[in-house]
C-alpha cells in the first residue's frame, strides 16, 4: 500500500480534483455505455414482438377475407 | 483491350502513381521540418537549411530545457525570468503568471511569446513538456546512488 | 440456349417487410414479361434489384449466368433501364438530353434525329426539357429505346403520361424487339394489346 | 479457412458463440479491472515528478491505445463485409463504433483533466490532439451513419465507407508525435524491450490495458448480439426468443 | 444497330463535365449565393472584431480560410441532389462507362463553379481585412491547392447523405472533421509566408492531401453512391 491512511488516499497528495473527476468521468461512462446495452436487448425484442404479433394479425386477417370470398 | 480489364489497369495505375505521390510529397515536408516550435539554437542561428531567422517582434512558440540555476523569481509580482537551452544554444524567456506544476529546472518546457530585442521572449504561456519517462521516486534515489558509487569508483582510481 | 437474365432467389426486404422471398425467374431472347401486382408490392424494387441499383437481401441477379456485381461493364453494356424518374435535365435541350443518355450507354448518336422524330417531337429538339409537358419530357427519355443496342431493357411504368398513338408507337418497338432477340421486362397500369398477345405474366402478389 | 468458418457465418450460431463467450470476458474483465483500479490508486508509486496525478495514466493510456486498436477493428470488419458479403461483420462493425467513440471521448478528458496540472493547459491545437480530435469525429460520423438509414444493410455499407476513408487518420495519430515537435510526450511502451517507465508503474498499467481490452470484447459481445437481433428481426429463432420475452 | 460507340475516358469526362457546367448556367444562382455568402461572412469580421489593423493583419488567413470552407460546404449539396431527384444519377450508375471517371468529371465542374471563383475573389479579400502583402502568394497557392481537396472531400460526404431527407446536418458532421487538417496546413502555411519563413513543407502537406484526396475519392464516391441511391 502506497499511502498511509484513506484519508491520504483521497486527498491524493493535493490532486484529489484530477485525479477523482479523471476517473469518475471515465468509469462513469463506460458504466452508462454497458447499462444501454443490456437494456437495448430487452427493448430489441419487445419491439420484435409486437411487430411478430401485427404480423400474425394482418394474415389472419387477410385468410379470414379469403375464405369468405370463397364462400360467397 | 475490353473494358473490364482497361478500367482495372487505370485504377491500379491511378492509385500506385497517388500514393507514391502522397510518399514522396510527406516525406520531403518532414525533410523540412514543419516545428511547431523554434530551438534556441534556430532563434539565434536561424533553421537550418535556409538560415533564416525569426525577427523581433515575431510570435513564436519557442521549446526547449529550462537550464538549472536559472530561475530568477520577482518577489513583488509573478515575474519570471529563466533560460531555456539545447545543445548549442541559450535564450532568455521572460513570463508573468502561474508556472505549471511540472516546471522545473531541467525539465523541458514550450512557451509562447514574441521575440524581443537581444534574444529574449517576453511569454504570454508557459507550457511544461513532459517526457515519456516515468520513474518512481525510490528508483530515482537508487538510479542517483548507483551513479554516485560509480562516480566514486573513477575517481578512486 | 444459356439465359440471357436470371433471378436466382431473390428476396428483398423493405422497412422489415418481406416483399418477395426466394424469387426465381429467368428470362430468355425474345420474352417479354410483365411485372404485375398492387402499388407498394414490390414492383419498381424487383427491376432496380434487376438492374443492379439495389442489392438484395438474399440471392443474386445472373447476367448469361455470371452474378451481375461480377460483370459490371457487361451487364450495363447490353441493358437499357428507365425508371420512375426519366433522367430528363430541365436545363438542357431534347436533344442534348438524348444525346448525352446515349453517349453514356455507348449507344449510337448518328442517327439522332430519326429517334426524335419517332417519339414525336420534331420542331422541339432544341426546347429546353423544362419548357415541355410530362409527357414530352417522358418521351424524351423514351426516344433512347430508338437507337438502343442493348438486348434488355427494364422499363418501369414506360406507358405512363403518353398519349394514345405514342403508346401503340412503343408497343410496336417492344415487339420488333423482340423479335430481333432482345428481352423487355416491365410494369404496367394500362391494359395493353401486346401484354395480352406475347406477354409473361409475374404477379408479386400470387407469390406470398 | 472459409470453410472452417462457414458454420459460425450463421446468424444464429454467431449469436450462440457470442452468448457462451460473454460471461468469460464479462467476469474477466470486471475482476482484472477492479485490480487494475486498486493497483493503479493505491499500490503504485507515486511518480517522481508528477506525484499523484500521474496515476491518470492507468485510464488514460488504456483507453487511447484500445480506441484506436478499435477503429481498426471496426475497419477490418468493414473490410471482410466487404470482400466475402459476410453480413455478420457488418453487425460487429456497427457494435463497435459507439465503444470507440466513449473511448476516445474518455481519452480525451483525461487527457485535458491530466494536461491541466503537468502541461499548464487543458488543450493545445497541436498534432496529437487535433487528429486524436478528429477521430472522435470520425466515431460520431459513422454512428450518425448508422441512424440515418432505415435499412441497417445499406446503414452498415455507408457508415463502412466513411470507417475505411478514415482510417488515413489512425497512422497520423500514432506517428504525429514523432513527425512534429508536439507538446505530446511520445510513446511510453513502444519498446517492449526497454520501457521507459519503472517496473512497479509498468505492471498495473499492463494490467489497465488487459482489462480495458476485455471490457471492450464483453461490451462488442452484447452490442454484436443487438445488432444481430435486430438484423435478423424476421428469423423464426428471432421471433422464438422475441415471444418468450413477451410473455413474462 | 450499329456498333457501340465507345468513348475514352477522356471523352467520357469533359462530356460529364460539359453537361455540368451547361446546367449549371441555367442556374446562376447556385454559382453566386456561395460568393456572396464568402463576400459577406468576411464584411462581417471587422464588424464583429472591431477594424483594428493589427487584429485584422494576424486573423486574416483564418477568415479567409474559414469562410471558404463554409461556402464550400453551402455549395456542396447541389454536386448530385439535382441529379438524384430528377434520376440521371441513376442514369449514370447504370452506365457501361467507369463511374469514377463521371463522379471526378463532376467534382471537377463542382470545383471550376465554386472553388475558382473563390480563388479569383481572395486577393481582393485579403485587402480589405489588410493581409500582410507578404503572404499573398502563399494564400493563393494554399487556395488554389486547398479547394480542391474541399470538392474531393466533400463529394463523399454528399455522396453518402444524397439519398436522406434530412442529410444537411449530418453532412457537415461528416465532412467539416476531415477538412480540419487542410485548414491547420493552409493557415500555417499563409503565417509563416507572412514572417518571411519558407512554407514549403507546408505546401508539400496540402499537395499531399490533394493527391490523397484526388485518388481515393472518386473511388469513395462511387462507392457511396451505389449505396445511397438503394
Amino acid at each position: 500500500m502506497h499511502f498511509d491512511s484513506f484519508s491520504d488516499f483521497i486527498a491524493m497528495g493535493g490532486h484529489a480534483f484530477y485525479v477523482w473527476w479523471a476517473y469518475g468521468i471515465t468509469f462513469t461512462l463506460l458504466f452508462t455505455l454497458t447499462v444501454v446495452s443490456v437494456r437495448r436487448k430487452k427493448s430489441l425484442l419487445k419491439e420484435i414482438a409486437k411487430r411478430a404479433q401485427h404480423e400474425d394479425k394482418l394474415k389472419q386477417m387477410r385468410k379470414d377475407k379469403k375464405t369468405n370470398e370463397s364462400k360467397t | 483491350m475490353n473494358p473490364r480489364r482497361k478500367k482495372r489497369l487505370t485504377i491500379i495505375s491511378i492509385i500506385f502513381v497517388g500514393f507514391a505521390a502522397v510518399v514522396g510529397l510527406v516525406l520531403y515536408s518532414l525533410s523540412q521540418n514543419i516545428n511547431l516550435f523554434y530551438t534556441p539554437h534556430e532563434i539565434i542561428g536561424g533553421k537550418e537549411d535556409t538560415g533564416l531567422k525569426p525577427v523581433v517582434g515575431q510570435r513564436l512558440r519557442i521549446g526547449g530545457m529550462v537550464k538549472k540555476g536559472s530561475l530568477t523569481k520577482n518577489n513583488e509580482n509573478l515575474e519570471v525570468s529563466f533560460i531555456v537551452f539545447d545543445a548549442t544554444h541559450e535564450v532568455t524567456v521572460t513570463y508573468e503568471g502561474l508556472l505549471p506544476d511540472l516546471f522545473r529546472e531541467g525539465q523541458g518546457i514550450v512557451a509562447n511569446g514574441v521575440l524581443a530585442e537581444g534574444n529574449v521572449i517576453v511569454a504570454t504561456e508557459v507550457l511544461a513538456k513532459h517526457d515519456e519517462n516515468y520513474v518512481a521516486p525510490e528508483i530515482a534515489e537508487a538510479m542517483k546512488k548507483q551513479h554516485q558509487k560509480a562516480e566514486k569508483a573513477k575517481t578512486s582510481y | 440456349m444459356s439465359s440471357l437474365l436470371r433471378a436466382h432467389q431473390l428476396t428483398c426486404i423493405r422497412e422489415d417487410r418481406v416483399l418477395f422471398d426466394e424469387l426465381s425467374f429467368t428470362v430468355n431472347a425474345g420474352d417479354l414479361i410483365q411485372i404485375e401486382g398492387a402499388n407498394g408490392a414490390g414492383k419498381t424494387s424487383l427491376l432496380r434489384l434487376l438492374a443492379g441499383l439495389s442489392l438484395p437481401y438474399e440471392g443474386e441477379v445472373r447476367y448469361q449466368e455470371q452474378a451481375i456485381t461480377k460483370c459490371r461493364e457487361d451487364f450495363y453494356q447490353d441493358l437499357t433501364f428507365i425508371g420512375h424518374l426519366a433522367g430528363v435535365k430541365g436545363e438542357l435541350t431534347a436533344i442534348e438530353n438524348l444525346s448525352f443518355s446515349l453517349s453514356l450507354q455507348q449507344d449510337n448518336t448518328d442517327n439522332i434525329d430519326n429517334a426524335i422524330e419517332r417519339v414525336s417531337l420534331s420542331g422541339f429538339e432544341d426546347s429546353y426539357a423544362s419548357h415541355l409537358s410530362a409527357g414530352q419530357n417522358r418521351r424524351i427519355a423514351l426516344a433512347r429505346l430508338w437507337q438502343s443496342t442493348s438486348k434488355i431493357w427494364i422499363l418501369d411504368e414506360p406507358f405512363t403520361a403518353i398519349d394514345k398513338a405514342g403508346v401503340a408507337q412503343l408497343e410496336q418497338l417492344f415487339l420488333d424487339h423482340i423479335a430481333h432477340g432482345g428481352a423487355i421486362v416491365f410494369t404496367s397500369h394500362q391494359e395493353l394489346q401486346i401484354a395480352n398477345q406475347s406477354a409473361q405474366r409475374i404477379n408479386l402478389e400470387d407469390l406470398i | 479457412m472459409w470453410k472452417w468458418l462457414h458454420p459460425y457465418a450463421k446468424p444464429e450460431r454467431s449469436y450462440q458463440l457470442a452468448s457462451t463467450l460473454l460471461p468469460w470476458f464479462a467476469i474477466s474483465s470486471i475482476v482484472l479491472l477492479v485490480i487494475g483500479a486498486v493497483w493503479g490508486l493505491a499500490f503504485a508509486p507515486a511518480e517522481l515528478y508528477q506525484k499523484e496525478y500521474y496515476r491518470i495514466i492507468y485510464i488514460h493510456v488504456p483507453s487511447a491505445t484500445l480506441s484506436m486498436s478499435v477503429y481498426m477493428a471496426m475497419a477490418t470488419a468493414v473490410l471482410i463485409s466487404m470482400v466475402w458479403q459476410l453480413k455478420l461483420a457488418d453487425a460487429a462493425a456497427a457494435a463497435m463504433a459507439p465503444i470507440g467513440a466513449t473511448l476516445t471521448a474518455t481519452a480525451l478528458i483525461t487527457g485535458a483533466i491530466w494536461g491541466a496540472p503537468s502541461w499548464g493547459t487543458s488543450w493545445v491545437w497541436d498534432a496529437r490532439l487535433t487528429s486524436y480530435l478528429i477521430l472522435l469525429f470520425l466515431y460520431l460520423g459513422v454512428i450518425a451513419l448508422h441512424n440515418a438509414f432505415e435499412d441497417k444493410a445499406l446503414a452498415s455499407r455507408a457508415a463502412g465507407i466513411l470507417t475505411l476513408v478514415g482510417v488515413v487518420n489512425i497512422p497520423i495519430i500514432k506517428y504525429s508525435v514523432e513527425w512534429w515537435n508536439t507538446l505530446h510526450q511520445t510513446a511510453t511502451i513502444s519498446k517492449l524491450s526497454a520501457p521507459s517507465m519503472s517496473s512497479e508503474m509498468l505492471w498495473p498499467l499492463l494490467t489497465n490495458i488487459l482489462a480495458f481490452a476485455l471490457m471492450i470484447g464483453a461490451l462488442t459481445l452484447i452490442r454484436f448480439k443487438n445488432e444481430v437481433l435486430a438484423r435478423n428481426a424476421m428469423r423464426p429463432w428471432v421471433r422464438e426468443l422475441a415471444a418468450k420475452v413477451g410473455d413474462k | 444497330m450499329s456498333a457501340p460507340q465507345s468513348l475514352s475516358y477522356r471523352q467520357l469526362f469533359w462530356q460529364v463535365m460539359h453537361r455540368d457546367l451547361k446546367v449549371a448556367v441555367h442556374n446562376k444562382g447556385d454559382i453566386l449565393n456561395p460568393l456572396i455568402f464568402l463576400v459577406i461572412v468576411i464584411t462581417l469580421f471587422p464588424l464583429g472584431v472591431g477594424p483594428e489593423t493589427n487584429l485584422l493583419t494576424r486573423i486574416a488567413p483564418g477568415i479567409i480560410w474559414v469562410a471558404a470552407l463554409l461556402s464550400a460546404l453551402l455549395s456542396l449539396e447541389r454536386l448530385f441532389k439535382n441529379d438524384y431527384s430528377d434520376g440521371s444519377l441513376e442514369q449514370m450508375l447504370l452506365s457501361p462507362q467507369p463511374l469514377f471517371i463521371m463522379v471526378l468529371a463532376k467534382i471537377s465542374a463542382h470545383w471550376l463553379l465554386t472553388g475558382l471563383p473563390i480563388i479569383l475573389i481572395a486577393p481582393l479579400l485579403a485587402l480589405m481585412l489588410h493581409m500582410e502583402p507578404l503572404a499573398y502568394p502563399a494564400l493563393m497557392i494554399t487556395l488554389a491547392l486547398g479547394t480542391p481537396v474541399l470538392s474531393l472531400i466533400g463529394a463523399i460526404g454528399v455522396a453518402l447523405t444524397v439519398g436522406l431527407k434530412k442529410g444537411g446536418v449530418l453532412l457537415s458532421l461528416l465532412i467539416l472533421p476531415l477538412y480540419i487538417p487542410v485548414l491547420i496546413f493552409a493557415t500555417a502555411a499563409i503565417e509563416a509566408a507572412a514572417l518571411n519563413m519558407p512554407y514549403s513543407g507546408h505546401i508539400a502537406i496540402i499537395s499531399a492531401l490533394l493527391v490523397l484526396a484526388l485518388t481515393l475519392s472518386p473511388f469513395a464516391v462511387s462507392a457511396a453512391l451505389r449505396v445511397s441511391t438503394n
